[in-house]
């Protein structure tokens, strides 16, 4: 697994060959359709999280010292959105989770989503991944 | 030449030029402000108003024997006068400011609950309200253990008359109804079901937040018991609410907050309270906006207003022609007579979605349950996007709109 | 040069000139605008945000995705943030926008008395109030079928701190109690008195509408558990007033008034409510004003404040020794720790008519009960003449006040 | 008895020699200190007019088609400003009072305390005035 400052990286390398809102959008929109689903079991309330506009999900497992994540949201922006949060966290350990700083998002001009006032839950959901980290730290 | 031919038509042109946002761009796109439900953007004179008031005759009211108290005084008063003829009240003192129309709604839902719902009582509240002018019935409900009863609509949109009648007992306290639904653009049939409520002793809240920016009220005509705005979507600055209640009915409530100006006399045992309107403003009211807000009335007063509502009738209907031109596209809301909005749906596309797209095209507009959640259970959905219309709007942000709305419609399916 | 030598002294001149009705005339003659606990002049940076976020980047906030809502949601929750620093509280959260102290008080002894307050139980209540932290708690008391006990205050307008403890017993649920009487002037001595409340299991509200403009607040260190101010007050817009409370406090109280963005979810049959702070926002909130506050707040924080505080002090010690000089004049309230304000009468003549004068010589000054009636019934006078001051002021107008109130009286003697 | 309008056309000619609104005020004042004293019988809240500022009251006496007022205030100014108004309409019929345009008050530029919204209760006592002279109407 690639290092989570290296995945950040490669995205705004990726992005840099966008060339307006439209074609970063698409991208978002596209992955938001492969960004594998969550299973349904795990779209409740207990793993839902705030933001109003559209719902978030987001399901954890650790092993081995290592966190999955999966997610899942109604709002295909949004999926697309946190299919990028989840690619940079997935199988890192609590500590590189723990430590990392997200940059990205804003580099690739997508920080107006990340506003704490923004209702569609991205940044809760980062929160709630550095949270989980933390809870697994030794 | 007749005297017709040379009555100016409606100047858009010039009225938006009045109105100093609508020149701003966003995302580098021309903004197209379709968030009108949601607040009206402010005429210049509003903010001229807010400017020299502060810069030079500021001071808090009444009591005050100094000059700028004096005149502040009576620019804050002036409103008043003024709303009691922009809405055709009877008296002034039945024009109370409030910080807003859900400020408003709470003070009867406790007062006018405190002096006249008990147990058993019931209190209608038609099914078409805003969070605002439902909640607060709710609470009200459950403190006077009465009951509460929802007038339920048809799947237009429209209140459903024939349940009416079923509704209203002589045990029914009061109706609380809004004149236009902001989460479907419904009028409602207020000529009609007002004298139904009144006909078994109840009387009737009017919700007016929506209605007032595309209609003439007169409180009178329609004899409603009370009736709320807030100046924010008048074109009014933010922070003002209007409460109009018939003058016997206010005085025959309690006070609801209290301090300083709604006493006459305190004694540690006991207070005595104001006459009207004080009794129900508590505190230094919001002086500056109550009086610009007197300058929203002037500009509307002074606006071509016949010409202002055929400009946004003609534009709404454009734009639910434009929109039933989509596929997969659904309206929410279906009534015959609507306000200047339009509530949607589409297939397999997230109203977020939307949303964020249609921002990136310069266009403002509202997405969501519009704190109207249990007419989107009505409707069996999430929630939708809508696009409100004031009468500084045009034709050709119409046009965009709809090209832009079908340009992310693609790129989200 | 020691540093201190190069420490520019409050540049007065400079200071006034950022407000801009300083500059104004009445009746002719300058305005000497002494009326400031009433309400304070706001400097130009308010009334341009006011102009700027109307003219550039209006429309309602919360939950809409467009990037004007996205904007003035940020600007208004950056006041939020400013107002925690500001006064030192621990969360964001405990800070909720109302329209005005008045609101504020309100808000509490509704809310804290529905959850924590019963029958027999006391509530304790300053004799230095004011009408909005006295009234609330009558109103309180009668409904709660509690007991309303006045901790008493000696002639010189300082509270009476033996009585205290006889006052404060297990029964007591919360004390109210001003940090600054308007009325007065008079600085209560909160660092000793909330201890004693809390030793018995008493929350204390703190009014500090008075004490904002004139005192660095941290309602940790003084371990308030709630504390309220206005905007007006402090140099900020009218309309707007912060209500603190402690998060577990505003947690375990019932809602206040209810409507949109207080709600989680809205059923027919019953809703739940939002978290904090928007548990207590219902409603479209005052957007401008408190954006406006936050500019207040700036212009403050950039302030000398440590040189204003000492101008406004030396202004306030050369105009007591003034009117001590003044036959039949008497000072109500000599208390030791006072704000810049000075209360008084003048023997056979009547502060309406000082008032009048005094405003035919461009000076503003506040006449009457201050809504503070058993303060001036504790003092035998049916009202006093009260001239404040704020940091804007100037010796020169402190002396033409003075020579100006010798000609008032001679005139009416 | 002289009629209501000459009167007041009287007063405008007596102000109209005072030069500022110091002299304005001292004539005022001293017309407050020579208003003879109501009876202290009517200083009560029956005979009181609402102004919250200073305290106005009145008394009214009605014999042979004529009415006789009274009127006392704690504020000398505002004595001053109510024997005006008292001098204007005392020892006149219903009928004249009644029709009667108040325009002297502005006229000698003390029109500001006239505002409605003054605490000072003159604009009341007009009213009162009026009333009063209204109810005894034929
Ligand atoms: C000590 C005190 N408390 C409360 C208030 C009420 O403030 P507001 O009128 O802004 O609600 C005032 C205002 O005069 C005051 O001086
Ligand atoms: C129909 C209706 N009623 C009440 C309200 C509440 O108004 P405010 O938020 O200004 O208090 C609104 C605002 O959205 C509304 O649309």
């Amino acid at each position: 697994m690639k290092d989570i400052q290296s995945i950040q990286e490669d995205f705004v390398q990726d992005f840099s060959l966008l060339e307006d809102w439209t074609q970063r959008y698409e991208y978002i929109i596209d992955l938001g359709k492969t960004l594998p689903k969550i299973d349904d079991l795990y779209k409740t309330d207990e793993y839902r999280i705030k933001g109003c506009q559209s719902q978030v999900w987001l399901h954890h497992r650790y092993e081995n010292n290592i966190l999955y994540f999966s997610a899942d949201s109604d709002a295909i922006i949004t999926k697309g959105l946190i299919a990028l949060v989840i690619a940079v966290f997935n199988e890192q350990s609590p500590e590189a989770i723990a430590k990392a700083e997200v940059n990205f998002i804003a580099k690739i001009g997508l920080g107006e989503h990340l506003s704490p006032t923004r209702a569609n839950g991205l940044n809760s959901m980062i929160q709630k991944i550095k949270h989980i980290a933390a809870n697994h730290l030794a | 030449m007749l005297k017709s031919d040379v009555m100016p038509s409606f100047e858009i042109e010039k009225i938006r030029k009045d109105f100093p946002i609508l020149a701003r761009q966003v995302h580098g796109k021309n903004l197209v402000y379709f968030d009108n439900a949601a607040s009206a953007q402010k005429p210049k004179i509003v903010l001229d108003t807010l400017q020299n008031f502060y810069s030079q005759d500021y001071a808090n009211v009444h009591r005050g024997v100094h000059y700028l108290s004096q005149i502040s005084t009576d620019a804050f008063e002036k409103t008043r006068d003024a709303l009691q003829v922009f809405i055709g009240a009877k008296h002034r003192e039945e024009i109370i400011f409030t910080a807003g129309s859900t400020a408003s709604i709470n003070l009867v839902a406790q007062c006018f609950g405190e002096a006249f719902i008990g147990e058993g009582d019931e209190i209608l509240v038609s099914g078409l309200e805003h969070h605002a002018n439902l909640v607060p019935w709710q609470i009200c409900a459950q403190k006077r253990k009465a009951v509460l009863r929802i007038m339920p609509m048809l799947a237009t949109g429209e209140l459903d008359m024939e349940k009416l009648p079923l509704l209203l007992t002589e045990k029914t306290k009061i109706l609380a109804i809004t004149a236009t639904s902001n989460a479907l653009g419904t009028i409602t049939d207020l000529v009609n079901i007002i004298p139904l409520a009144h006909q078994v002793g109840a009387k009737v809240l009017v919700d007016g937040a929506q209605s007032i920016a595309h209609t003439k009220t007169d409180v009178q005509a329609l004899d409603a018991d009370f009736w709320v705005c807030s100046s924010h979507k008048l074109f009014g600055p933010t922070g003002v609410g209007v409460l109009y209640g018939k003058k016997d009915l206010l005085e025959a409530m309690p006070v609801y907050q209290s301090g300083g100006d709604m006493i006459k006399t305190v004694r540690y045992e006991s207070s005595t309270y104001n006459e009207l309107p004080h009794k129900f403003e508590a505190g230094t009211p919001n002086i500056a906006d109550v009086i610009a807000l007197g300058s929203a009335l002037d500009y509307i007063n002074n606006l071509d207003w016949h010409g202002a509502m055929a400009h946004e009738k003609t534009l709404h209907e454009n734009l639910e022609k434009g929109l039933l031109g989509i596929q997969g596209l659904r309206i929410i809301g279906t009534a015959k007579h609507k306000a200047p909005l339009s509530s949607f749906v589409v297939e397999g596309v997230h109203n977020y979605d939307l949303g964020v797209l249609l921002d990136k095209m310069g266009i403002a507009i509202r997405t969501g349950h519009h704190c109207a959640e249990p007419i989107m259970d009505f409707f069996g959905v999430a929630g939708t996007a809508r696009a409100s219309l004031a009468f500084y709007n045009t034709q050709a942000e119409v046009d965009y709109f709809l090209e832009s709305l079908k340009k992310a419609i693609n790129m989200l399916r």
